[in-house]
């Protein structure tokens, strides 16, 4: 990626600056969700907007996701552009509907008459022992119903332009951070949390994957949290050896397709990584895509490496086992180098 | 109070027009499923939730309407949409699932959306309530003066979506009008068995809010509750909670055998309908004479055929066509 | 599948029937939700039961979807075993905190200490112009979260066996049954919708595949409704002198993957056919069980006839045309056959 | 009311070794995580949610439980789950993610489930209210005459989960307290910018059922208040409202910056803490002298000094132990 500026931001920061580049030239867009305002956001997407905007256009709100979902709904449908904060994707459970059958579906049903344009923020990832209601990823789930674009940044610089490019977007775009790539300070952070960013307003298009390293031996498609994870094991991987080639999907929907198979044609070997639950979800899905797409060439059968099928465990040794890390991807990429 | 009488005669027309459009979606959906009733078969498939017996629920707010306003109204639509003056043609062209319907045939008849007029239904519980709420948070914020009116059923009162929806309106003072048409079943279960408490009006205090019962199923009691609550939504002084006592004359779907309603209770709900008690009161006041209604039976009569006239003679969607629209701007791939 | 006894029932009156068999039984079952009482359930899966066991036992509820699913929750921790039923799934968006987060993790989250013995009934599928928000089939997203089980039976005797073997599980079990099987008289029917059903108790395993029909060819894995209509186009292929086996997965978790894999071994072909959404669904999962389980046995890659990613059209045609249909099996099938 | 001496002291002793409690977890939680704060490190990984200052509203109805009777709580679950007789060391070890916790580890401090006590909490807003109606329900099927509390928030009292489980519990008179616990802010949102009207209590008219205010942070009135709501519950009269309006003395969670709160509020509410409101009460009142509140004080801190060590002492959970306790008798396969 190049980019045209040394500045460097953390992606919370990045994802800040998004919303307010285009607030300042938007006035139809506005801010809604639990402590998005004095707060700035539990994890920061909305830091600094409530000194610029007023309390007007970043509402903090009640704890009734439902109710203002769907009013985001509403004033979508009439003119608006809200985005929309979910606390946690956790909490989808109490406003799914609103999400699912109402903003994914209504320009459908309206055949194409009625748009909803709003951008749904939300956090998602594990690994700080949040336990099993505070650190699912959920994107798999997301992806499966139609009617909503799926996007989740891994670096500050996507953060940002993914964030514009989704609030241009004339459709409803659920835009999930991974806690982990944000660049909090009272985290544990990957270096890659923090970036250069330009300073203007730029789009990061929706629905096509990055090639977030290059290699000739594997592909290890992944998203999210797991790209630097697999960026780690890639470094290892090449003491030994081993050329892998990371792809950062960036977005589940549209899923890049051409660039799965484009990657398994010229390595023959797939390794999806994957932080949300393995079965019925992401990996499944991509795999499909790579033996559909690329039959011919994989020399081994496509491996995954996801979170099990278990609630995420709070206690630190547990979920550490359960989530999938850099050596356990290091483990499946040294094993399916040597399969088939 | 006094009433002008173009609204009282618009009210009366609108009726009319409702309850005609409902007897022949009524005929034309059982047409060609009996002897043996397939849900899935027919010029019209699917669910078939009718209002006749609402129609005064639907018409009393009216008159107050101006354009711009919003409407969501539930899986129970059709008098809601036809009061608020959605083009009949594309709606009953929706019905019948062709091209020419509001949503090229892919909402049907419990996901109509017109842009104008501003309306829009759904096919879950409560849904609309929150939606009702969003689009006056637009009108504040392009300051218009418009209000949103969210229709919904007693069985909706006790869904979350009543109380969060309730309580943001209320809070952030926006111009809506909840709307609950009490016609005492939710499918099958009477009120008694589903609100801790006798009138969803009551509920308002726990919002700070008013809270209206209108206890007739009258357009004209209606017409004024709702002329209040829209005029305290428009110049500023937020949501109001309406509760209308009504009758759901016919079954909760089409096909429903209402076994759970006693023959009295439907014998005594059918000598109430509001049409015929509505019409002897414009006649007995001299509103209209038997000339005048009957002229607008006829004219009702010509719109709603021409409608059902103009469903039936448009093109289904071609197949393919329902990758379209997921996406503005792109078909899906398969 | 053998069965002891010529009485015929519909599948509709074989789930009533497996519910009065365990509540006959069993004083802590009982039964809540929308309709349940007077109507016997929307689609007749409680029919009978008020007369039978009361008002106390059979209880209608309000439109209180989170109230009735949670408070089913909290009876089943204290001693209850109920049966509640979600009238459709796809209203699942009003309550799914209480099916998911809640329900679904209380046993993990307690260590094994607190069980939560429940049955959760819904009804999926369509065909039938019930449009967007009553069509949906949705079991791929209820198997991609952990820790509930997932049933679909697809004709009458499955339906008795898997309610009664559901009611006594004590895990939470989601029991789907499809609208196109339960031989209601006011819908069309397969004939297969009524059959052959044991007066007594018997249980159906859960995570059992069933072969549907056996066949050397191809292998066509699915579920539901679309079990019949894959029998019906292997009937079709049969006379173009192919030979299909067809695989009722009849539950998705736990997924019986050796079934799967063995048919595959066997057949060397895979056609998923599945009514859920295509993406990020079931559909890659049986495929990613049998290229990972299977790989060198595979003669072409695995296809797969689902929904597509939209939601449920309401008009008839365009209905027809996005849901599975015998005729696109046959053709995908004979396409298949030809592949590799 | 005169109320027994030993319940007077029971609630002292109980706030006491709750707060000591909740002092050295958050001693610990920041023992290891200091200079450079990182919420995934140390001892007490994970988010932390502290109660101090919400005693009151545990122990009052401390003295009213009986063996059986079912408490649900949420994400701020310490005070009342030792108010309730939990297990303090398996709590204490599930806290420090250990295989002898309530939950070997798997649920931790959002997540303390106990059969005896009867207790069970969650991290999600107004989760536990619908599970507190099933329990009383089952407790109905039965034939106890136990009771269910749900304790949540006033921030939770505009989720719709609320809503429903009143009306539930409302219309079928189920043996139910609600429990408000009214410390004024939602995380950083103040109650009037999420609630419409003043006082949750008043909520109760649209349920038909009793609802009442405790405007004191005292335990003496939550336990006047309480007894009678658990005795109106007991003896089949069904559900109660109460609200309390409480402190909570430290941030949302520990390491929340507690900036939108002003100083002078912070200062005024550590004045009027509970427990030494309470305690120089208690005194005043001759009910204890000094030497009794030392030897109490110690005797709690030993309580909780032997809860913590056990817990320290206790070894982690196996990693692939992880795969089990999904379903009842089988673990994931891999
Ligand atoms: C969330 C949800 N739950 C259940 C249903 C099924 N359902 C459709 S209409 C209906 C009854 C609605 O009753 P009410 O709100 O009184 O409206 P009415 O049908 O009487 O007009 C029910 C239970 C649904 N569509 N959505
Ligand atoms: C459904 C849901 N929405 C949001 C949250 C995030 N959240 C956790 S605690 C909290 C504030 C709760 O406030 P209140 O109910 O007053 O309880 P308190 O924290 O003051 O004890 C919020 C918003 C959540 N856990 N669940
Ligand atoms: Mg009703
Ligand atoms: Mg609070």
């Amino acid at each position: 990626m190049t980019t045209t500026t040394e500045r460097k931001l953390t992606t919370q920061k990045a994802i800040a600056e998004g919303i307010a580049t285009e607030m300042a030239e938007d006035d139809s867009v506005f801010v809604m969700g639990e402590d998005v305002g004095t707060y700035g956001g539990i994890f920061g997407a909305t830091e600094g907007l409530l000194d610029k905007f007023g309390p007007e256009r970043i509402m903090d709100t009640p704890i009734s996701e439902t109710g203002f979902i769907g009013a985001a709904v509403g004033a979508a449908i009439n003119g608006m552009r809200p985005i929309v904060e979910l606390m946690f994707v956790d909490f989808f459970g109490v406003c799914m509907d609103q999400i699912y059958n109402n903003m994914a579906k209504i320009h459908y049903f309206s055949g194409g008459n009625v748009k909803v344009p709003m951008v749904l923020t939300t956090a998602v990832g594990g690994g700080y022992s949040d336990a099993g209601q505070h650190s699912q990823t959920l994107w798999g789930m997301f992806a499966h119903l139609p009617g909503m674009k799926v996007v989740v940044p891994s670096n500050p610089y996507d953060a940002k332009g993914l964030m514009i490019a989704a609030i241009r977007d004339d459709n409803p775009v659920v835009y999930m951070f991974h806690k982990g790539v944000l660049g909090l300070g009272w985290m544990t952070n990957n270096p890659r949390a923090t970036g250069a960013v330009p300073e203007g307003p730029y789009e990061v298009p929706i629905g096509k994957a990055a090639v977030a390293r290059e290699g000739t031996d594997l592909t290890i498609v992944t998203i999210g949290l797991s790209v630097h994870k697999a960026l780690d094991a890639a470094e290892d991987l090449e003491k030994t050896g081993i050329s892998a080639e990371v792809l950062d999907l960036r977005s589940l929907v549209p899923l890049d397709r051409e660039a799965i198979v484009a990657s398994v044609e010229k390595t023959h070997r797939l390794l999806v990584v994957d932080e949300d639950y393995q079965s019925f979800g992401m990996s499944g899905e991509v795999i499909t895509t790579a033996v559909q797409g690329a039959f011919d060439y994989l020399d081994a059968p496509p491996m995954r490496l996801a979170t099990p099928d278990i609630p995420i465990p709070y206690s630190h040794p547990l979920e550490t086992w359960a989530l999938p890390s850099v050596e356990r991807i290091t483990e499946a990429a040294s094993t399916l180098l040597v399969a088939g | 109070m006094d009433i002008p009488k173009d609204h009282l005669v618009d009210m009366y027309e609108t009726m009319v027009k409702i309850r005609r459009f409902e007897e022949r979606i009524r005929e034309l959906y059982f047409a060609d499923k009996l002897p043996a009733f397939d849900i899935a078969a027919g010029l019209i498939p699917g669910e078939m939730h009718l209002a006749a017996g609402q129609e005064p629920v639907a018409v009393g707010m009216r008159p107050h309407l101006k354009a711009g306003d919003a409407i969501t109204a539930t899986h129970r639509p059709h008098h809601v949409a036809i009061a608020q003056g959605v083009d009949l043609n594309k709606m009953a062209a929706e019905i019948f699932g062709r091209e020419t319907g509001l949503g090229r045939g892919k909402g049907g008849h419990m996901h109509l959306f017109s842009v104008e007029p501003n309306f829009g239904c759904s096919g879950i519980i409560g849904e609309g309530m929150p939606v009702a709420v969003g689009a006056a948070m637009a009108f504040r914020h392009k300051g218009t003066d418009n209000v949103a009116l969210s229709y919904f059923g007693e069985g909706a009162a006790n869904q979350g979506a009543f109380h969060e929806s309730l309580n943001l309106a209320s809070l952030w003072k926006l111009p809506v009008v909840f709307i609950c048409e009490d016609n005492a079943y939710a499918i099958s279960v009477p009120k008694a068995a589903s609100t801790a408490i006798p009138d969803n009006s009551d509920r308002a205090s726990a919002y700070g809010i008013p809270g209206v019962l209108v206890g007739e199923n009258d357009p004209v009691a209606v017409y004024e509750v709702m002329g209040e609550a829209i005029a305290r939504a428009r110049r500023g002084d937020g949501p109001s909670l309406v509760e209308i006592k009504t009758d759901r004359l016919w079954g909760h779907f089409e096909g429903d055998a209402d076994a759970y309603r006693s023959e009295e209770f439907k014998t005594e709900m059918n000598e109430r309908d509001p049409i015929i008690v509505y019409g002897n009161r414009l006649l007995a006041e001299g509103v209209l004479n038997e000339a005048d209604m009957a002229s607008i039976q006829q004219a009702m009569h010509d719109d709603v055929e021409a409608a059902i006239e103009f469903a039936m003679a448009s093109p289904y969607p071609a197949p393919e066509s329902a990758l379209e629209d997921v996406f503005a701007g792109r078909s899906v791939q398969l």
